[in-house]
Order: structure tokens, then C-alpha cells, then sequence
């Protein structure tokens, strides 16, 4: 990165090759994992001493066992083709833009060819850098698939927190960037706060971090199911497992940690692909799926569920339903698709919640495809609307909905596949990979005879198929509705062999897990992603008998959703009109429109009072003693308090331990700064003087 | 063992007896052989430098077409002995603001640092100093004695064109020390040992077959450490008076410019042992004696290529001697090191034509590509010799109307 | 014979003489060599100890110790002179108190 | 007294009065060539440890290398060098004192360690090879991973140095 700052070639022709080179390695290692018979008991993989610490090794390694062998498929295919696809959307190629600063997007370069000057894109300043830092962001979510131990995980999991605050904060120079990578970072390490202590507890009780050593090892799994932990009378198995998922409810974007995800928007598209398909939010999912066997421990198929599963349903299908709602009220052609992630998401930690663990893993991988393919679609329909603003100089925003329309005769590639990409969305029947992923889930809380998920999955199901008929319907159908819309065309092949490469995986991954029980076609069908995961879990899928209830369910509200929201938005005509669900629903739909207000709560019951804190101790004291808190480790707690109330996402407990703490640590650092000149050997000195004295201390203490 | 095949041992060993029947203890008489063999060595080595000295004259004379050294003895044969005598006798000039340390230590450890060398090169299957495991990293090593000579010598002079001698030296020496180290790694594969007795041994086909880039490049490499032309920028007598030892006089001047011959004289040696089969020849087995002839009679060629490279071409820019160390030299010998060992290992052990054959080819289609690639580069490239920042008195340059010209 | 607490003693002595130096040496690459000597005397207790405790079974550790300590003080003297050479060229100084600018 | 112990007396005088002189010594330029002087002595301290790989890596890194890397940059800055004033900060008897603590504290634990009166058993030969130490260091069961670690670590400083040390032509990019 710092040194093919100048050489974009070089950059994107590096970071693709060693993309393709992971991508071509990982096929290998699937097809390898899906020729293995019994997987699940022996995985391949193998470990490499690590420093030698005493008399025995540290070891590190790497685990492919079913789970991994699926997530290292869509992964490797969805980070290529987003790699590839990245090339064009940053305009490589195209000259170097007029006024374009490092830290903002391109605006444009004035070309002066025959005739008058005409404005054509320009590329990106930070070409180099993004590709760096994408390239970084995959080598993490690699690394989390591949480790066979929980430390490795977590390392990739926080470099994958680092690369989202700095690509979300891409374009620093935008305020709303800024504060969103910052938002991303704050949110998600709460989460991450707490899988650390699950991490922590867990090393302290099993003494071991190995995924084989205790998640396919009974005796440790009964003993921590069964041994009681002293918080809320939970067992341990169960507060760990809830540890962990509030790191992945941090990471995955569920209810109560959810406002990150949308605001992730301000980043480049291919990193919002990135963010939801390949990497963040699946690496969330990706954990909870890992450590089914913890969370599910003591848990017998059928029964009550535990308490910890019981919160994961409830947060899920919460979730779910949540954001469908929310996202049927955007007009942000990306935002739209951020709250079907989150209500995505929510569907797969329900199914999680209520067992369905094959079903979980089954939607994880096909919504990973069709909504890479939605966002890369997305990005492509911004990149001609933005090509449009080129032409026409009007001043719109090239994201919104309202002022597109139309683009189905402008860009023809990028609508079919988003199209196919929104049917894969909304679970359109029978040809749709969504469908049968959706369908397992559904079926998995009827069977459970879990009434309410089962309820809110599907009334969330309907809303999904009605956003999903409301965005296409807006973008691509009906009559051009601005100048721009009319002068977009479609993007560079570079950019739409991905999307259809995506499209037919979206179509047709749903073949491989077409349950056996469906009527006429699941004869025929070898269900074989149910076999090939199921070998993962000693709790097989509670499969007792296929209703016809989910199936039809699933059908209607997909159908029914898809066609409603046709009818209400085909005849939608200029931008300024009135949206015609809020005549419909009136106020309701502003709460939607306004994501009810989260964030604005967020701000009155954490911020402010937060940022009141911060104001009067912490700036001071930072200002004051700002070379202090770098130096000393106090002063820099204090600062790190300082910022985290100030960004608050905090609980408000915490304020007044950090008032004292901050308070504290002020006088101490104005007490330390003497000692602080600055001179080397002066500090060392002291160090050395100290070592001594301790010593003599522990000397005349314990050896005489 | 009769004292025809052998003569050396055979005294060494007579030696021993007669010490130990004048009644020296066992460990005593080693000491005392020792000593002994060092100083012998040594002197040996300083005497054959003079021989070298009127030897490199006579020859450089002949490639100037001049006569060289011709009144003292027959042919001049003489001659150094004559030089000898007056640098004895010359006056022993200290100057003043020398920092008396450094400067007087220059000179002893610059020859110090040279003879060094010869305690671990094998003369024959049977002589040598010591053969201990690292041989080659004690050659390194002690060149880098010899750059703490030089520089200790700039400093101590106190003088500005000492101090840039000594610093174009040093930057020089270690510079190509790199590439000069990375090819060792090619004889110690081959060999398997770092010391040197058992590469000559592992060299019944001498190494140059195997390696032949990194033979040359070893040996432009040990040219350049020595510092004679076209390296010798270090004492270029018309850039920096003298280099680094332009303060120096007398007997300590004369320590500088035997120490400059022997350590020619010593890479060459070198350069045969590791790369020529050192004493390896037909008949060494049942006639060690011999192996000391063909060391000699090797070192000698290489040495004679030495002084016609030192004759015939001109002496390199600075900046030109450090971009072929490291645009060109450096690069190529890590290649060659890891083509070699590519090819070594991917090459089952045992038939040893084919694996020679296999080498020879790589190293030959290595120096094909390398050639090309800085053709190339020369032709995108060329040598830009006049600087177009010098003001060239062109008509069209003068002012119009050709006021500014005084009358 | 040679018993091992002589070499310990020696490098104790090395040891607290580069310390010494390390802490009042005005010259930044004064504090450089005696941190190099300091080096110099953890290698000579690592190498003692091998060779009296734990060569006769054959364990490298130590060995492997010394190089990494060699690769560092290669390391170390290469990023320090660096450093002194360009804040010389910045504020002309090698004296390693004057160079305060980061107090607080 | 065997003749052996009174050579390591010797080496070890002559390092320790070298290792005094580099720190005392007032001239830049002479504290290095004392501590070049120690060096050799510490090399001939691993020549007596058996261990001659190390004593001639020692003499080619430290000697061959920072030594005269360390005399450069004392070249280099030679202008600030020229100070005739007493060569330590005012810090020097306080810390002599802490010195003297250390010093005594390290002998007093050794006199208290019944291990450390062991004397040497003869090693094989084959223990002694330079082939072992090599091949235990690209064992990736031993010690390749740390090895490879110290690799990178060199390589990093490398690139630093350049980096610190080359003086940028233009501010800014």
C-alpha cells in the first residue's frame, strides 16, 4: 500500500491474482472436504508449532471440516467476484479526475475530446489503498473460516472490525463516512467486548480454545451444559453460548446493535457487498453456526428450548421482522437492501434459535450469493445513474429511488440479474435458491411447533416480497423519472460478468437442499447439503414428517407479496409524488421511514449524557495532558474512556465509573508529567531504579 | 609415508619426534610447531609478495608496452628488494592532528587481516592451517577486519581525502560483499560443509562447471574487494590523492601496499580453492606433493586474469560501480542461488553427469536471460553522458543582438 | 576445567557496565554500543548454559536463542544509527537528552 | 590452574577493561574500537564455549557489520563529537550506585545456586556440527516458524532503516 500508491495497475492486478489464487485453493479444498467420507468426525487440516513456550508447543492450525467446506465455497466465489467487480467500479481507466482529493469520491474529469468538452468519470484517488485494504479484509474472514481454535477466529474477526472501520470511512473526507466507520467500530466492538469474555470463560473452563477439543467432545459439552454459571441461574454452556452470540448480534447486526449496518451504506458498494455477503455479517452468523453444538447443549429436539436459544429466536425473528418493515420504507436504493440484510440475518439466528442448524447454514450460503449479486446490481445502477448525472449536470442524488425508473431498457444485463437476485430474495418458488433456503427455515419452526417465530418469519417473508417488488419495480420498471435516469446506460462488462456469474448461483444453488420430504421434486432430489451438514451436529434435524403448511406459507406470502407491491408501485410516477403506502398507512410508515427512531434514542439516552461527561472531564484532561495519556497507560485508559463514553453506545452505569476513573486519572497525569521530560535514559533510569527496589522488596519478603 | 610424496608432513612429523626426544611435553611441541608453521607462513607469504610485486610490474609493463623494471638484477628481478630497502630507511613521518590509535593500527590489521586468510586455506591434501567446519565465514569475517583497517586509516589521518577514500572504500567493500557472500551459499550446497578442505574434497569436477555465473560473479566480486582496477576508486589517484592512505609514509605505507598485493594474490588463491578444486588434480591421491603445484599453478592463471582485467579496462564512475552491484550482481546472485538449489534438489542424487549437465544448462540459460534483461534495459535506457545541466555555449543560446558578450 | 559460574560472573560484569553506560552515556550512539554490549552478555550466558546444561542432550533452544539475538542486535544497531543519523540531520545534536521533544 | 583457565582470566580482563573503556571513553571513535576490542574477546569467549559457529558469526556481524556500521555514523555526525566535556549526564553516581546493587544482587544469586559449580562433559563431535543447529532450524516441527519470525524481523528493519535514514527530496508525498 505504500508503495503502489502510484501503480494502480500493479495494485488490483495483485490483489485479484492472490483473490483468485485463495479462490482457486479453496475449490480445491471443497471438492477435497466433499469427496471425504465422515467429515465431521476426522477434518482435514493440520496444526504447525508455534513458538515453543517452556517444554510444550503453542500450536496453530486450520480445521476444514462440512461447515468450513460450505462457508470456503461461497466466500472464495463471492470475495472474487466482488474483487473483480471493484475494478470497475472504482473507473479504472478512466483519466484522473479534474478537482478529485484523496479521501472524497471521484467527481468527474472534463475531457476534451472532438468536438465540445464533455465530463466523463474519473478514477478513484485511493485506488491502490482500497484494493489493500479489501485484500486484507478477505485474508481476515479466510482466516476466521479456516482456524480450528477460537483465538485465531477472534484475531480475524477483530482485523475484519478494523477493515470495516476503515473502508466504511473510506471517503474521509465526507463527515457522514466518518462517523459511520466510527459508529461500525463502536457498535460492534460491544459485541465484541463480550465474546471476549465468552472467550475468556470458556479458555478458563475447558482450558482449551480448539473447536475439536470442545464442541465434538461430549463429556466437556454435558459437563459445561449441566455445570450452573452464577449469572440468571444459566447453565455455563448457556452464558457462554450467550456471550458469544451478543458478539455475533454485534457483528451480524441484530436488533438491539443493528444501527451500524445501514449507515455502512457510506462506503463504497463493493465493500457494502463485501460487508453483508462475503465477510462481516456472515462471519457473525458464521460463529453462532460453529458453536451450535455449545449453544444447543443440553438441549434435546422437541423439548422446551434453552433459555439461550429461546433468546436467539425471539432477537431473530424480532429482528426479522423489524427491519422488513423498515426497509419496505426506504427510498435509498442500498438502504433498502442493508434492512434486508439485517431481516435476513434475523432469519437465520431464529433458525439458529429454534435448531434448524442445517436450514441456518442453507440460507447463510445462498443469501450470501443473492445479496452480493443485489448489492454489485445496486452499485452497477448507481454507476450508470452517476454516468447519467456525467451527462445531464442536475443535482439529484443518484441513490434514490424515486429519481430512477426505467433503467430495465437502459441497462438490460444488470435487471435481469437483479431481478433474479430479488426473486432469490423474496423466495419466488421452485426456481428461486432463496425459496428452498427460506422454506427449511419455515418448515423448521412449524415442525418445532414454535407458533410465534413460525408467525413472524412469515409475515416477514411477505414484507421482504413486497420490498423486493417495490425496489425493482421503482428502479427498473415504469417511465424514466429524471433526465439522469434517461441518460443512464449500462456498465462495463467488467462489471456485469460478475453479477450474472452471482444471478446463476442465485438461481440455482437452492437445487442442493431441496428437502426429500417436498412433493414430486424431493424424489428426485439427493438433499445432499442436509446430509453432507447434518454429519456436523450429533442432534440430527428433527425431521418428523414434511407439512404441506410452511410449503404453502412460503408460497403465498412470496407470491402475494411480490404482486402486491407490483400493483401498488407500477403506476408510481415522478419523484416527487407521495409515496403510496403512506397514504395507506399514514403514520405507521413514517415510523418506518424514520427506522422508529433508534438512532434518535440512541442519541438522548446515550449520547448526550455521554457526551455531557466527556465535555467537562475528559476534554479537558485530554487537552491538558494529551502527551501523557499517549505515554502513559493510565492517561491513555482514561482517553479510551474518555472516547467511548463520548461516542456513547454505552451503558449508562458506566458513566459514572468512568467520571471517577477519568477524574482520577487527570490528577494523577498532572501529578506524572513532572516525571515526563522526555528524556530516554531518564525513564530508564527510573525503570531500572524501580526493577531494583522491587526486588530487594520481594527479596527480603519471600526468600528470607 | 616417504618424504617424496609428501615432503611437508614428513618434516612436520620429524620435527615432533626430534622435539619430543629433546624432552618438551606433548602439548608444548604443538604450540612450539604452531608458531612455528605460522611463522612461516607468514613470511612465505611476504616474500612471495615481493616476488608478485616485481612480478605485476614487469607484466603491467608489458600490457603498457613499457619494459617495466629492468636495472636492479637480471630483468630488474631485484627491484623490490631495492624499494624495500628505501622504505626501511625512509623517515618515520607521523603528522600531526593524527589520531595516533587509529592510525597506527590501520596499517598492522590491514595485513593482519590478509594473513588471517591463509590459516585456513588447504595447500594440499595433507597441509593446511586449520580445518575447522566455517572456514568460508572466517574468510568473510576477516574481510571485514580488513574494512575496519581502511576506515581506521581514513579516520585516523586526519585528512578530508583520506576520509572520502576511506568512505568510498568501506561503502564499496561492503557492498560487494553482498552479492559475494549469497554466491558462497552455492559451493557450501554443493559441498555441504562450510569448511574448506571438504569443498576442495567434494571437487573431483571443479565447481566452475556446476557454477559457472556464480563463479564470475565470485570473482568480479573479489576484484572489487580488493580494490584494483577498474574498482579502485578507493585509491583514485586523480579523484582523491591517494585514498585512504595518502598520510601514510615509510614502513606502514609499505604495510598498505603489501597488504594491497597479498590479499590479490589471497582471493585469487581463494577464488581457486572454491571454485577451481584447490589442489585437486590427476595424481594428487598417491602424490599429495602435487596438489601444492596445482594450487599454485591455478592461483597463478587467476591471478595473471586479475592483473590483465587491472591493465585493460578502465576505472568505473562511483555511481556506475555501485549500480552493477546492486542493480546487477546482487539480484543475479540471489536468482542463481535459487535456481541452483531448485535444480539440485529436483535432481535425484547420484548421476552426476546428468546433474552437472542440468546445472550448466540452468546457469547458461540464467546468464542468457540476465544478458538480455539489461540489454533491454540499456536500450530503454541509454547512458546519458553529458549532463544537460552544463551550459553549452551554443550560437542560439547567445542573447539577441550579442550584447552580453564582453568585448 | 573451567566452571560455569566464571562465565555468569563475566557476563554479569558486562552486563552491568553496558547498563551503566546505557543510562548516563550522553552520546545517543554511545547508549547504542553499550546496548549492544548488554547483548553481548545475555549471548554469553545463553551460550554457557548450553554448552554446561543442556548441550550433552542435545537441546538447540539456546542456540536458537542466540541467533534471534544476533538477528536482533543486527536489527537494532541498523533502525538506531537510522534514527540518530536523521535526528542529527534534523536538530544537529546526538546527544540523547536534548532530544525532548516528546515531553509533556 | 590449568592453562586454560589462565587464558579465559586474561580474555575476560581484557573484555571487561575494553567494555569500561567503551563506555568511558571520551572520543566517540575510541569507545567504538574498545567495543570492537570486547567483541573479539566475547568471540573468543564462544571459541572457549566450543561453540566456533557463534565466535565467527559473532566476529563477522558485530565486527563486519555494526561496528562499522556504528563508526559510520560516527563519522556522520562528527561535528557534535568534537565535545571535549565530561561524557555523562549528571546522572551517573546515582546510577553507579544502582549498577553496583545490580551487580552484587546478580553475584549473590549465583553464589546461591548449588547447578551452576557443574563443569563441562565432553560433547561428540556430531553435537558440535554447524549441520545440526541448521537443519533443527528448518525442521518446522523445531524451529522453523521462529526462524522465519527472526527473518521477517530483519527484513522489516531493513526496510525501516531505509526508510528513517533516506532524506526525503520534496515534504509531502
Amino acid at each position: 500500500m505504500l508503495f503502489t500508491r502510484r501503480f494502480n495497475r500493479t495494485s488490483h492486478i495483485t490483489a485479484i491474482l492472490a483473490a483468485s489464487l485463495s479462490f482457486v485453493a479453496s475449490m480445491v479444498i471443497f471438492i477435497k472436504a466433499v469427496t471425504t467420507a465422515g467429515l465431521a468426525q476426522s477434518p482435514l487440516g493440520g496444526q504447525v508449532n508455534w513458538l515453543p513456550t517452556g517444554d510444550l508447543w503453542l500450536k496453530i492450525g486450520v480445521m476444514v471440516d462440512p461447515l468450513t467446506a460450505i462457508m470456503l465455497f461461497f466466500v472464495a466465489w463471492t470475495i472474487l467476484m466482488i474483487f473483480i467487480y471493484s475494478v470497475g467500479y472504482h473507473n479504472f481507466g478512466q483519466p484522473v479526475g479534474d478537482h478529485d482529493r484523496t479521501g472524497l469520491p471521484p467527481h468527474g474529469a472534463e475531457v476534451k475530446g472532438q468536438g465540445k468538452p464533455f465530463r466523463v468519470m474519473s478514477i478513484e484517488p485511493m485506488y491502490a489503498r482500497f484494493f489493500a485494504l479489501i485484500s486484507l479484509f478477505a485474508f481476515a474472514m479466510y482466516l476466521l473460516v479456516v482456524s480450528d481454535n477460537l483465538l485465531t477466529l477472534y484475531i480475524g474477526w477483530e482485523i475484519m472490525g478494523l477493515c470495516s472501520y476503515l473502508l466504511i470511512g473510506f471517503w474521509y473526507g465526507k463527515e457522514s463516512a466518518r462517523k459511520a466507520g466510527i459508529k461500525a467500530f463502536i457498535t460492534t466492538r460491544i459485541g465484541d467486548v463480550f465474546m471476549l469474555l465468552g472467550l475468556a470463560a470458556l479458555y478458563s473452563l475447558t482450558g482449551s480454545l480448539g473447536f475439536k477439543e470442545i464442541l465434538s467432545n461430549h463429556a466437556v459439552l454435558d459437563i459445561l451444559a449441566t455445570s450452573v454459571s452464577p449469572v440468571f441461574g444459566l447453565s455455563w454452556a448457556g452464558l457462554i453460548g450467550l456471550l458469544l452470540f451478543i458478539g455475533t448480534v454485534g457483528k451480524s447486526a441484530q436488533f438491539p446493535l443493528h444501527v451500524w449496518l445501514p449507515d455502512a451504506m457510506e462506503g463504497p458498494t463493493p465493500v457494502s457487498a463485501m460487508i453483508h455477503a462475503a465477510t462481516m455479517v456472515s462471519a457473525g452468523v458464521y460463529l453462532v453456526i460453529r458453536f451450535f453444538p455449545l449453544i444447543s447443549a443440553g438441549w434435546i429436539p422437541g423439548e422446551a428450548l434453552t433459555p439461550t436459544m429461546s433468546v436467539m429466536a425471539f432477537i431473530g425473528a424480532f429482528t426479522a421482522l423489524f427491519a422488513a418493515t423498515i426497509a419496505m420504507a426506504q427510498n435509498d436504493v442500498k438502504r433498502v437492501l442493508a434492512y434486508s440484510t439485517i431481516s435476513q440475518l434475523g432469519y437465520m439466528v431464529a433458525a439458529l434459535g429454534i435448531g434448524a442448524f442445517t436450514a441456518a447454514a442453507f440460507h447463510l450460503v445462498t443469501h450470501a450469493f443473492f445479496k452480493a449479486l443485489l448489492f454489485l446490481g445496486s452499485g452497477s445502477v448507481i454507476h450508470g445513474m452517476e454516468h447519467g448525472l456525467m451527462h445531464t449536470g442536475e443535482s439529484l442524488d443518484p441513490q434514490d429511488m424515486r429519481n430512477m425508473g426505467g433503467l430495465k431498457d437502459k441497462m438490460p444485463r444488470t435487471f435481469w440479474t437483479f431481478v433474479a437476485g430479488g426473486l432469490a430474495l423474496s423466495g419466488f418458488p421452485l426456481i428461486t435458491a432463496g425459496f428452498w433456503s427460506k422454506d427449511e427455515i419455515l418448515s423448521g419452526a412449524f415442525n418445532g411447533a414454535h407458533w410465534a417465530v413460525f408467525a413472524t418469519l412469515a409475515l416477514a417473508a411477505l414484507l421482504t416480497a413486497f420490498y423486493t417488488a417495490r425496489q425493482i419495480s421503482l428502479v427498473f420498471l415504469g417511465e424514466p423519472r429524471s433526465e439522469t435516469a434517461r441518460h443512464a446506460h449500462e456498465t462495463k462488462p467488467v462489471m456485469t460478468t460478475p453479477l450474472m456469474i452471482l444471478a446463476f448461483f442465485a438461481v440455482t444453488l437452492g437445487w442442493v437442499g431441496i428437502p426429500k420430504e417436498f412433493p414430486l421434486l424431493g424424489s428426485i432430489s439427493p438433499a445432499w447439503l442436509q446430509s453432507f451438514l447434518g454429519q456436523m451436529v450429533e442432534i440430527g434435524e428433527h425431521a418428523e414428517g414434511h407439512s404441506l403448511v410452511p410449503l404453502l406459507t412460503s408460497l403465498v406470502v412470496s407470491l402475494g407479496g411480490l404482486t402486491l407491491g407490483w400493483l401498488v408501485y407500477r403506476r408510481f410516477r415522478s419523484a416527487d409524488q407521495t409515496d403510496p403506502m403512506e397514504k395507506g398507512l399514514g403514520f405507521l410508515f413514517r415510523i418506518f421511514q424514520n427506522m422508529y427512531w433508534v438512532d434518535e434514542a440512541y442519541e438522548v439516552v446515550f449520547i448526550r449524557p455521554a457526551g455531557w461527561v466527556a465535555e467537562n472531564l475528559s476534554y479537558k484532561f485530554i487537552d491538558r495532558t494529551l502527551i501523557d495519556g499517549a505515554l502513559h497507560g493510565i492517561a491513555k485508559l482514561g482517553l479510551g474512556i474518555g472516547r467511548l463514553l463520548r461516542f456513547g453506545f454505552d451503558l449508562p452505569v458506566v458513566n459514572g465509573a468512568g467520571d471517577g476513573l477519568a477524574g482520577g486519572t487527570k490528577g494523577m497525569g498532572a501529578l506524572l508529567r513532572r516525571l515526563q521530560n522526555g528524556k530516554i535514559q531518564h525513564y530508564m533510569g527510573l525503570a531500572v531504579m524501580f526493577i531494583v527496589v522491587i526486588a530487594m522488596i520481594i527479596i527480603y519478603f519471600v526468600v528470607i | 609415508m616417504s618424504f617424496i610424496q609428501d615432503p611437508i608432513p614428513w618434516v612436520i612429523h620429524w620435527l615432533e619426534t626430534l622435539l619430543i626426544g629433546w624432552g618438551l611435553s606433548e602439548s608444548l611441541t604443538q604450540v612450539v610447531l604452531f608458531v612455528l608453521g605460522a611463522g612461516l607462513i607468514s613470511v612465505g607469504a611476504m616474500f612471495f609478495t615481493t616476488m608478485l610485486i616485481w612480478a605485476e610490474r614487469k607484466i603491467g609493463g608489458r600490457f603498457q608496452d613499457r619494459l617495466g623494471p629492468n636495472r636492479v638484477g637480471p630483468w630488474g628481478i631485484f627491484q623490490t628488494f631495492a624499494d624495500m630497502l628505501k622504505i626501511f630507511t625512509k623517515e618515520y613521518i607521523n603528522p600531526v592532528g593524527v589520531d595516533k590509535v587509529p592510525f597506527n593500527l590501520a596499517p598492522v590489521l590491514s595485513v593482519a587481516a590478509v594473513l588471517a586468510i591463509w590459516s585456513v586455506i588447504p595447500f594440499s591434501q595433507t597441509v593446511f592451517g586449520t580445518d575447522i567446519s566455517v572456514g568460508l565465514l572466517i574468510i568473510i569475517a576477516v574481510g571485514g577486519l580488513g574494512e575496519m583497517a581502511i576506515i581506521l586509516a581514513g579516520f585516523g589521518s586526519n585528512n578530508k581525502y583520506a576520509l572520502l577514500g576511506a568512505f568510498r572504500a568501506v561503502a564499496q567493500l561492503i557492498s560487494y560483499e553482498v552479492p559475494l557472500v549469497i554466491v558462497l551459499l552455492i559451493p557450501v550446497m554443493f559441498s555441504g560443509s562450510m569448511g574448506l578442505n571438504d569443498i576442495v574434497a567434494a571437487q573431483k569436477i571443479p565447481f566452475i562447471i556446476y557454477a559457472p555465473v556464480a563463479c564470475v560473479i565470485f570473482f568480479i566480486c573479489s576484484i572489487a574487494e580488493n580494490g584494483r582496477a577498474p574498482f579502485d576508486l578507493i585509491e583514485a589517484d586523480s579523484e582523491l590523492v591517494a585514498g585512504y592512505n595518502i598520510e601514510y609514509s615509510g614502513l606502514k605505507f609499505g604495510m598498505f601496499f603489501v597488504a594491497d598485493f597479498l590479499h590479490a594474490f589471497t582471493s585469487a588463491i581463494v577464488f581457486t580453492t572454491i571454485f577451481l578444486g584447490g589442489w585437486q588434480g590427476p595424481g594428487v591421491e598417491e602424490m599429495p606433493v602435487l596438489g601444492g603445484f596445482y594450487l599454485l599453478l591455478k592461483t597463478l592463471v587467476v591471478y595473471f586474469m586479475m592483473l590483465a582485467i587491472r591493465f585493460t579496462v578502465p576505472r568505473f564512475r562511483i555511481d556506475q560501480m555501485m549500480a552493477l552491484n546492486w542493480k546487477v550482481l546482487t539480484p543475479l546472485s540471489l536468482v542463481a542461488v535459487l535456481v541452483t538449489a531448485v535444480v539440485d534438489k529436483s535432481i535425484p542424487q547420484g548421476n552426476s553427469l546428468f546433474r552437472i549437465a542440468a546445472l550448466l544448462v540452468a546457469n547458461l540459460i540464467l546468464w542468457l536471460v540476465a544478458d538480455r534483461m539489461i540489454t533491454a534495459f540499456r536500450k530503454r535506457h541509454p547512458v546519458q553522458v553529458v549532463s544537460n545541466k552544463r551550459p553549452l555555449a551554443r550560437p542560439e543560446r547567445l542573447p539577441a543582438g550579442g550584447e552580453g558578450i564582453s568585448q | 576445567m573451567i566452571p560455569l559460574y566464571w562465565y555468569l560472573l563475566l557476563s554479569a560484569a558486562i552486563f552491568c557496565i553496558g547498563l551503566f553506560g546505557a543510562i548516563t552515556r550522553k552520546n545517543s550512539v554511545g547508549i547504542l554500543l553499550s546496548i549492544e554490549l548488554m547483548l553481548n552478555a545475555a549471548n554469553i550466558n545463553l551460550l554457557a548454559f548450553w554448552r554446561y546444561l543442556y548441550a550433552p542432550n542435545g537441546d538447540l533452544r539456546a542456540e536458537v536463542f542466540v541467533i534471534a539475538i544476533f538477528v536482533v542486535a543486527a536489527a537494532e544497531a541498523a533502525v538506531g544509527l537510522a534514527m540518530i543519523i536523521s535526528a542529527y540531520r534534523s536538530r544537529q545534536t546526538v546527544v540523547a537528552n536534548d532530544m525532548d521533544s516528546l515531553k509533556g | 590452574m590449568t592453562g586454560i583457565q589462565i587464558l579465559f582470566i586474561v580474555n575476560a580482563l581484557v573484555i571487561i577493561f575494553s567494555a569500561v573503556m567503551t563506555v568511558t571513553a571520551r572520543h566517540m571513535i575510541h569507545a567504538a574500537l574498545w567495543f570492537v576490542l570486547a567483541l573479539l574477546g566475547v568471540a573468543v569467549v564462544y571459541a572457549m564455549l566450543e561453540a566456533g559457529f557463534f565466535a565467527v558469526v559473532q566476529v563477522l556481524i558485530y565486527v563486519g557489520a555494526i561496528a562499522i556500521l556504528i563508526i559510520f555514523a560516527v563519522m556522520l555526525t562528527r561535528r557534535a563529537l568534537e565535545d571535549q566535556e565530561k561524557p555523562f549526564n549528571r546522572a551517573s553516581l546515582v546510577t553507579l550506585l544502582i549498577v553496583g546493587i545490580v551487580f552484587v544482587g546478580l553475584i549473590l544469586s549465583i553464589r546461591f545456586w548449588p547447578l551452576l559449580q557443574s563443569t563441562t562433559v565432553p560433547l561428540s563431535p556430531d553435537q558440535l556440527t554447524v549441520g545440526t543447529l541448521g537443519l533443527a532450524l528448518t525442521d518446522p516441527q523445531q524451529f522453523a516458524l521462529p526462524f522465519e519470525v527472526t527473518s521477517i524481523l530483519l527484513l522489516a528493519a531493513m526496510i525501516g532503516a531505509i526508510y528513517i535514514a533516506h532524506e526525503r527530496k520534496e515534504k509531502g508525498k
